[in-house]
């Protein structure tokens, strides 16, 4: 019996006025019946496109090609559009889409969506399609299925979304089931159910699945193979176990050490060097050789061909064995620094927002914190962590003095914060945003943008400005020649490191922290994270971190403070709560975390 | 190996990455509906500048004897009049050259008023909220039920026309446009973090509106004010042509087709030739600004 | 619901005193109606039996007080020239300005609609460029001068339509088709936009991945979504064209509001500009109104408490 | 139309009102015409009085005037004319709370009106008035006893639409400002009109009027601009008459003072200059045209004690230059100048008027603004036109121009004297040479610079036979087809 999905040699360009991006290059793949494929690979390196291409998704300039495409020995390249999305798109292929907000159409109810695709085929009668669409829902773990059929999806959560996109892909019964990061929108703890949900249906259904994912770890957990997508190619794929445990590629390897793992010591982690590569033109060598550390020669010379590697993966080097990489484990450099007096006191904070559901509906109230107290102490790096909603944005705010809190007191330095001066308030603490893309002015120049809380301050010396600025990049080392460059010439990386920068230009003794590396790959994060402990070690920076990832409150916290609902449920060092958690809520946070349950010495192998 | 350091190669390739401003002026060039619509603009702007250069007579100076002479392509023409004369046996090419003048003058003026009262509203609106908010809505809502030409035409007829009347009025009466778009803009800019950065390093909101809110609302504002230039324009010439808006003599070509109205049957020149002028100001205008907001709406040509 | 609407109404109200006060002040610090109602010849006795007999020699406040107590009553006075209750004389004008509203709208979205949604589904392409081509130059011809052009065209040139008037439905052919192209351009890139940006949306590519393309995609999936800004524009549209159709209802000689309008502001009849400033600021709310409450029935997301 | 007998008339101005006791328009004079009818006509050739709904009258002394009436006048609704329903006209009209528009006329010089039996009034006047008979003419039409008192409650609209007068035609509907609807009378006392059926149609735009005449639509236009009448009356379309007006168009001048005491219109040599500086020959040739001249008095040539002899300045920016040069303004002076119609003259003027040194801001303003302007004395300059009623005696253009009233701008004690002293006695002789000194004393001090008289074009489909008479009134009901 031949596979479920082959793909071999798969390329897709997209003209731009000007030029031709290669989104995908040469691409292969192969899946059996019943078992799940993992695409893995930072932001832009092609994955989506893959899978768009199978489906025939492209934007409509995108070209594709491939010297084989075979659904169940179907060639799939011999339909045309019309039979293609008859026979195939649906009944064969099913995919659900990482946007599970805006996935579904607003206006029509959820019955309608599930159903219509079996009625407009006449695969079914009204009655099996609706007592289908029913079952399923029920299979998905939606309450009372029946009275959702007639609802619209903005009365549904986005994990109840994303259940009834992952139903109504079923209601065809495709044998192909293509998940596109299904869970990166979503907490923790629903991630790892939806995640659950689509194993267990697989399993039952017999389906093939090919799961996208940007996250090393949940494509370690949920999948039979793995492919490693960089710069629009494949450069190793195989067995789950063996790529992400033993991966063979620099790049793979590179891309382990950058991953802060929850069950290891916390230590210096692994940042590449350099940014993902242009795809305007296809590159000689090696795609990723630019950034390689172990760099040679031929390397841009020829592509290097797909290398097996131990049987059961294969990579795409000129090594003709795998590097080793280097066993022992950094120690962060700010580990160990004292801990001193209470900087930042918050007492009894509540928070109550009023909305209005519908224009001139009533209003509702939000409890957005309910009774939080906390304290930062100096010197020390305090992490909040909770899921999406829990308030904590708001409690840093508030912190802030951005804004204020409906009741409940904030001391900074001992004294009422509303009795501080913006400036003095400003001198003391500075915040981090968690979009690096929103959070510098586009209209600005990086110079401008740094130097502007100085200037606030009143500070009219451009000689002055100019030295500050310049210092403020060097802690953030970030290169001098990019002191006229506008933000949108920046990666997010670097972005992040303006915003870093912008804060420190004034020497605070705080920064609060707001997600600052949730939207940034797990490369860049790593850069972030080891910025932060050098600031840490050399200016002794007081730190309130908030993040819902635990690994990153296992690399970096010295304490963490848990919130659900808006309400603190618990709070203690870091490596106490994550080892021995006493609340049932953050028990589930950390075993819906997914991880690699590796030892050092497996990483270092 | 130190993993904070950036290799000089990624950074090298973005170094050769446009400018914002080098990126719209490359877009800007090539857009055929924004060259289009910048030359008319231009050649007329131009031809408004040096009139009492191009003009080949007083447009003014009349000659009773010679009035509504047909443009020289017609039978019964007079070489010395190109396109014709008026009423008044004035000469029809010069006076559609001076209304140039007029058209560019109450078009920018007016667009600038508007501008004015209208993003200042916007802002002011976006960046408040609440009750601020409220009170520019009801006024928005309020200028908006009034039926802006018959309020026009009683202004005009209050203060007594004159160019500068109609400036002001044309102007005060479009600012709408203006306040929706940058009060939408500065709701959505000012949720933005780098606002925030700014908030929590001591900006006051005059500091964060000046230097934060407004740079980022520019493009839109110049986008704004090419269409409210073009409508401003038509204003101006609806008004002339029911007879409250410039004065005459004043050559405008809204009162021009006013006048050659009667005549039109006979004489369609009158009408056709500022209502040729008319549009190709306008359409100049609007090209201008669909190329300006393809050109700075991200995802390209998108309304 | 009942609520919203009641709120609305309310300020649609507000609105409409707002507005009608700013016109009174306007209007009387404008002109004396004495002299408009007296006309060319009048000697200066006529000109003071007028003012008498219309109470013009009172007090500003007094009379705008006066006019207030009537239009809370239901009164909204009586015409300087017609001799009739103001609102006898709207509510005679109304039906000109309906019909030829409506006519003008018809026009709007037979032009309008399927020339956006051609320009959408083949961006960039040259039916693309035609729609926009056509919605530009509709935006830049004067209302006044297409109306004098088609009268050139079609009055003279090749009569086949009636010119002025209104007593059948030709007489209607020329002015709505005047007053309708004005809309087209709003109406026209708002659509094509819309669709434009409906067909990018999440919802439909999850449409496509259930295998549907084409027409069924079209109508199922996008027109609904994308229809409604365009309603929203629609109404305003509307309830501007049934105030603001001052110039087409003059140069076709409508008998409608518009040119009841004009007349009245030109020769200064107060309670007649009155009632039309108030009626029209009214009917701009409610139509608002009416937008929002079309779009609430096809967006469930919009749910009015 | 000659198919079915119906003559259809457009009209620019809105017609909203029938009565013209309470009107006081030129659209309401010629509707008048048709509707109603007065005691006596004025002999539009000879300006003699003419026998109407009156057979004669007679003067009991200066202030007492006997007159017969016919005894076969029918209203429209059938009932005949009485001498009460005279009485009852000129009572309720001449008392305050008619606010008739004819009121003022009526009030200067009626006390009151009894009747002396069926067929005989007797007007009871308050003080000598020459133009009595005129006014009796002109101004009030007839109407039933009680006609304004509707169920004990004053209506003074009670005629404005369902019109019941002793004319020619009689109303048959009426929409005010769309369309009305005539049909012959047959009761009529006088000449039964040609024409079966007259519509008047309510076109304000004249384009449109222009476009229906061409189709067909319309049979008669007037206030036709000279420009449309000339082109579409070359065409077989339509016919173009051009018949004369008593309407004369002048610029008043502010020698009085008004906006500025010592300005420049106070001098007699800046009034001169601007007189000698305006090409009226040209202006009534090419911009009024028809049977349009220039005129140099204050007052229409055919108007009687319009006399010709005083001071002309001809054309001479020469001259004009020098006389202001003389009055010390050899660079000119800024003069806001005032217009409300014929804008192609008003722009002429400002063109004649910048090219003698005069700097012209050129207010072209609604009539209602002009008029409000001046009464606030706020006008410099304006021009004028003055259609005398249809009255051609220099009284129905000189007292209100030049005795107590906001348009007089002469600033003249003496020569308000004068003219008023015209009104003083019936002596004809007397009155022709008080006018011709009044007259004389306008010109010589320039208060204001006559331009020209006005020619009243008309467009009539080419079937139907329009005369015209020379005091410019359009007289529908005398038109007949071809
Ligand atoms: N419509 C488009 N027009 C132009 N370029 C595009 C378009 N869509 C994607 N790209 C580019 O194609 C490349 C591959 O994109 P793709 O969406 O496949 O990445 P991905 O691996 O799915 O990334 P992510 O993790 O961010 O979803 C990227 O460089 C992206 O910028
Ligand atoms: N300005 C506001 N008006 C009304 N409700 C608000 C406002 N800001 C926040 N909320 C509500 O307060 C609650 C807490 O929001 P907050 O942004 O603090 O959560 P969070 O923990 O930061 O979530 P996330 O992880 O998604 O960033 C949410 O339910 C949110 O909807
Ligand atoms: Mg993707
Ligand atoms: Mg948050
Ligand atoms: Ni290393």
């Amino acid at each position: 019996m031949s596979k479920l999905l082959e793909i071999n040699n798969l390329s897709v360009t997209l003209p731009l006025p000007g030029n031709t991006l290669h989104v995908v290059r040469d691409v292969s793949i192969s899946l059996e019946r019943g078992q799940t494929l993992g695409i893995v690979g930072e932001s832009g390196s092609g994955k989506s496109m893959s899978a768009l291409a199978l489906m025939r998704l492209l934007p409509r300039s995108a070209i594709a090609d491939a010297t084989t495409m075979q659904l169940d020995g179907l060639d799939l390249r011999t339909l045309d559009d019309r039979n293609f999305t008859r026979q195939i798109a649906g009944p064969q292929i099913g995919m659900i889409f990482q946007e599970p907000m805006t996935s579904l159409n607003p206006v029509y109810t959820i019955g309608r969506q599930m159903t219509e695709g079996a009625v407009s085929r006449g695969l079914l009668s009204g009655k099996q399609v609706e007592r289908k669409a029913i079952d399923l829902l029920e299979r998905v773990g939606i309450p009372d299925p029946a009275g959702r059929m007639s609802q619209f999806p903005h009365q549904l959560s986005g994990g109840q979304r994303q259940r009834v996109m992952i139903a109504m892909t079923l209601m065809l019964d495709p044998t192909l089931l293509i998940a596109d990061e299904p869970t990166t929108a979503l907490d923790v703890t629903v991630q790892a159910q939806i995640l659950d949900l689509l194993d267990d249906l697989r399993r039952e259904r017999q389906m093939g699945m090919i799961l996208i994912s940007h996250d090393l770890a949940v494509v370690a957990e949920r999948s039979d193979d793995v492919a490693v997508m960089y710069g629009g190619e494949i450069i190793e794929r195989g067995d789950a176990s063996g790529v992400l445990r033993a991966p063979a590629h620099p790049y793979t390897q590179s891309l382990m050490l950058a991953i802060p793992h929850l069950g290891m010591a916390p230590g210096r982690l692994g940042a590449i060097p350099g940014t993902v590569p242009s795809l305007v033109s296809p590159p000689k060598g090696c795609i990723f050789a630019p950034r390689c550390s172990y760099r040679r020669e031929d390397c841009t010379t020829a592509r290097p061909q797909m290398r097996d590697h131990d049987g059961q993966h294969s990579y795409r080097c000129v090594l003709e064995t795998p590097p080793t990489r280097h066993a022992e484990v950094i120690p962060l450099r700010a580990a160990g620094t004292p801990v001193g007096q209470d900087v930042i006191t918050a007492t009894n904070i509540n928070q109550v927002f009023e909305t209005r559901k519908a224009l001139f509906g009533a209003k509702r109230q939000i409890q957005a914190l309910d009774d939080v107290s906390l304290s930062l102490k100096r010197g020390e790096t305090l992490a909040l962590i909770g899921e999406s909603g829990s308030g904590k944005s708001t409690l840093a705010r508030i912190l802030l003095g951005l804004a204020q809190p409906t009741s409940g007191q904030v001391r900074m330095l001992d004294r009422p914060v509303a009795e501080l001066a913006p400036q003095e308030r400003a001198a003391f603490v500075q915040p981090i945003f968690q979009d690096p893309y929103s959070s510098l002015n586009p209209r600005r120049r990086l110079a401008e943008i740094i130097a502007r809380p100085l200037q606030l301050r009143g500070e009219k010396d451009s000689k002055v400005l100019k030295q500050a600025v310049g210092e403020a990049l060097d802690i953030v080392r970030l290169p001098q020649r990019l002191l006229h460059a506008y933000p949108s010439q920046l990666s997010g990386g670097q972005r992040q490191r303006v915003a870093i920068a912008r804060a420190l230009v004034t020497r605070p003794a705080a920064l609060i922290c707001d997600e600052p590396t949730s939207a940034l790959d797990v490369s860049v994060q790593a850069q972030i994270l080891n910025l932060l402990d050098d600031l840490k070690a050399e200016m002794g920076l007081t730190c309130l971190l908030i993040t819902h990832d635990m690994a990153v409150v296992h690399q970096i916290a010295d304490r963490v403070v848990v919130m659900l609902n808006g309400k603190v449920v618990e709070e203690g060092p870091a490596q106490q709560v994550l080892k021995t958690p006493t609340n049932d809520y953050t028990r589930n946070l950390l075993a819906a975390a997914p991880r690699f349950e590796m030892t050092n010495a497996e990483v270092a192998s | 190996m130190t993993d904070t350091q950036i290799s000089t190669t990624g950074v090298e390739a973005e170094m050769t990455l446009l400018t914002p401003r080098q990126i719209f002026r490359k877009r800007l060039l090539s857009h055929t509906g924004f060259l289009i619509g910048a030359g008319l603009i231009a050649t007329i702007a131009l031809i408004a500048l040096f009139a009492p250069l191009l003009a080949p007579h007083d447009p003014y100076a009349q000659t009773l004897s010679a009035r509504m002479l047909p443009p020289i392509w017609a039978e019964g023409s007079n070489p010395d009049y190109l396109l014709g004369t008026d009423q008044n046996g004035r000469d029809y090419l010069s006076r559609l050259i001076y209304g140039t003048r007029v058209s560019i003058t109450i078009g920018i003026g007016a667009a600038c008023i508007g501008m004015l009262i209208g993003v200042t509203l916007g802002v002011l609106a976006g960046y408040f909220g609440g009750i601020v908010d409220h009170a520019i809505s009801f006024l928005l809502t309020a200028q908006l039920a009034l039926p802006g030409l018959l309020l026009a035409m009683a202004l005009v007829f209050i203060i007594g026309p004159s160019i500068w009347v109609v400036i002001g009025i044309v102007g005060i009466l479009h600012w709408t446009y203006y306040l929706v778009v940058t009060r939408s803009a500065t709701q959505r800019i000012r949720s933005l973090d780098f606002v925030a950065a700014a908030v929590a390093s001591g900006a006051t909101p005059r500091q964060v509106i000046w230097h934060e809110i407004l740079p980022n609302l520019f493009s839109q504002i110049i986008v704004i004010f090419t269409f409210e230039l073009g409508i401003a324009i038509l204003a101006e010439s609806s008004l002339s042509f029911l007879g409250v808006g410039i004065q005459p003599p004043t050559p405008s070509w809204g009162l021009m087709i006013a006048e050659g109205k009667q005549a039109m049957f006979y004489r369609p020149w009158l009408v056709v030739l500022p209502g040729i002028c008319l549009f190709l100001l306008v359409i100049g205008a609007n090209l201008m600004g669909d190329g300006l907001r393809d050109i700075t709406s991200p995802e390209g040509r998108n309304e | 619901m009942l609520k919203y609407i009641a709120l609305r109404g309310l300020l649609a109200v507000l609105v409409a005193f707002t507005v009608s006060l700013a016109a009174f002040l306007l209007l009387n610090v404008a002109t004396d109606p004495a002299y408009a109602i007296a006309g060319e010849d009048a000697t200066p006795d006529v000109v003071e039996t007028i003012r008498a007999r219309y109470g013009l020699n009172r007090p500003l406040p007094v009379r705008y007080f006066d006019w207030l107590g009537g239009v809370l009553t239901g009164d909204f006075g009586e015409s300087y020239y017609w001799h009739k209750p103001v609102a006898e004389l709207v509510a005679d004008r109304a039906d000109e300005t309906l019909k030829l509203a409506f006519s003008a709208m018809f026009v709007t979205i037979l032009i309008a609609i399927p020339l956006g949604a051609l320009a959408a589904l083949n961006p960039n392409s040259w039916i693309d460029r035609m729609a926009l081509g056509v919605a530009v130059s509709a935006q830049a011809v004067p209302n006044f001068w297409l109306g004098l052009i088609m009268i050139i065209l079609f009055g003279v040139m090749f009569p086949i339509l009636p010119v002025s008037g209104d007593d059948t439905w030709r007489h209607f052919v020329l002015p709505a088709f005047v007053l309708g192209a004005s809309s087209v351009p709003a109406v026209m890139r708002l659509t094509r936009t819309g669709l434009i940006e409906v067909m990018g949306a999440d919802y439909i590519r999850t449409a496509r991945a259930k295998g549907f393309r084409g027409w069924p995609l079209l109508r199922r999936h996008a027109l609904r979504n994308a229809l409604l800004p365009v309603i929203s524009v629609l109404a305003v549209q509307l309830g501007q064209k049934f105030g603001g159709s001052v110039i087409t209802e003059s140069i076709f000689a409508i008998n409608g509001l518009g040119r009841l309008a004009l007349e009245s502001i030109l020769g200064a009849d107060i309670p007649t500009v009155q009632m039309l400033i108030f009626v029209f600021a009214i009917v701009f709310v409610a139509m608002n109104l009416l937008a929002d409450i079309l779009n609430a029935a096809i967006d469930p997301r919009i749910r009015i408490g | 139309d000659r198919s079915n007998d119906t003559l259809r008339a457009a009209m620019a101005e809105e017609i909203l009102n029938l009565d013209y006791n309470y009107t006081t328009k030129r659209e309401y004079i010629i509707l008048a015409q048709l509707t109603d009818a007065t005691l006596f006509d004025i002999d539009p050739e000879t300006q003699q009085v003419m026998p109407s709904v009156a057979t004669g009258y007679e003067f009991v002394d200066e202030t007492t005037l006997d007159v017969t009436l016919r005894d076969d006048v029918q209203f429209h609704d059938g009932t005949l004319l009485t001498a009460e329903d005279v009485a009852y006209t000129f009572n309720w009209i001449a008392s305050g709370e008619s606010e008739s528009n004819a009121n003022g006329v009526l009030a200067r010089w009626l006390d009151n009106v009894e009747v002396i039996d069926g067929q005989t009034v007797r007007f009871h006047l308050t003080s000598i008035y020459p133009l009595v008979l005129r006014d009796l003419a002109n101004r009030i039409m007839l109407r039933k006893a009680g006609t304004y008192t509707v169920d004990g409650q004053i209506d003074r609209d009670a005629m404005s639409s369902d019109l019941i007068g002793t004319g020619p035609y009689r109303v048959v509907s009426f929409e005010p400002g769309t369309e009305l609807v005539l049909e012959r009378f047959d009761g009529f006392f006088g000449d039964a009109p040609e024409i079966q059926n007259i519509v008047v149609r309510n076109i304000p735009d004249v384009g449109t009027q222009q476009a229906e005449m061409m189709s067909g639509g319309i049979d008669w236009m007037f206030k036709v601009p000279l420009d449309l009448a000339q082109s579409l009356g070359a065409t077989p379309l339509a016919t173009h008459l051009s018949g004369a007006d008593l309407r004369v168009g002048f610029i008043v001048l502010d020698a009085a003072g008004h906006t500025d005491p010592d300005g420049p219109l106070t001098n007699v040599l800046v009034r001169r200059a601007i007189n000698h500086a305006l090409n009226t020959e040209e202006m009534a040739q090419y911009l009024i045209g028809g049977s349009a001249e220039a005129i140099h008095t204050a007052c229409h040539p055919a108007q009687f004690g319009c006399d010709q002899s005083s001071t002309a300045y001809e054309y001479n920016p020469e001259r004009a230059r020098e006389l202001l040069a003389e009055a010390g303004y050899p660079d000119g002076f800024p003069l806001e100048f005032w217009a409300y119609r014929d804008k192609p003259a008003a722009e002429a003027v400002a063109a004649d008027l910048e090219a003698v040194g005069i700097d012209v801001d050129l207010r072209y303003v609604k009539l209602e603004s002009l008029n409000q302007a001046r009464a606030a004395r706020d006008i410099p300059a304006y021009f004028g036109t003055w259609g005398s009623g249809g009255t051609a005696d220099t009284a129905a253009i000189a007292r209100i121009h030049f005795s107590e009233s906001d348009r007089n701008l002469s600033g003249d004690a003496e020569l308000q004297d004068l003219i008023l002293s015209a009104e003083q006695t019936n002596d004809q002789d007397e009155r022709l040479s008080i006018y011709s000194e009044a007259i004389g004393t306008i010109a010589d001090e320039a208060y204001w610079a006559p331009l020209f008289s006005y020619s009243a074009n008309y467009l009539t489909s080419p079937d139907l036979n329009f005369p015209l008479d020379p005091d410019g009134l359009p007289r529908l009901q005398n038109s007949s087809w071809k």
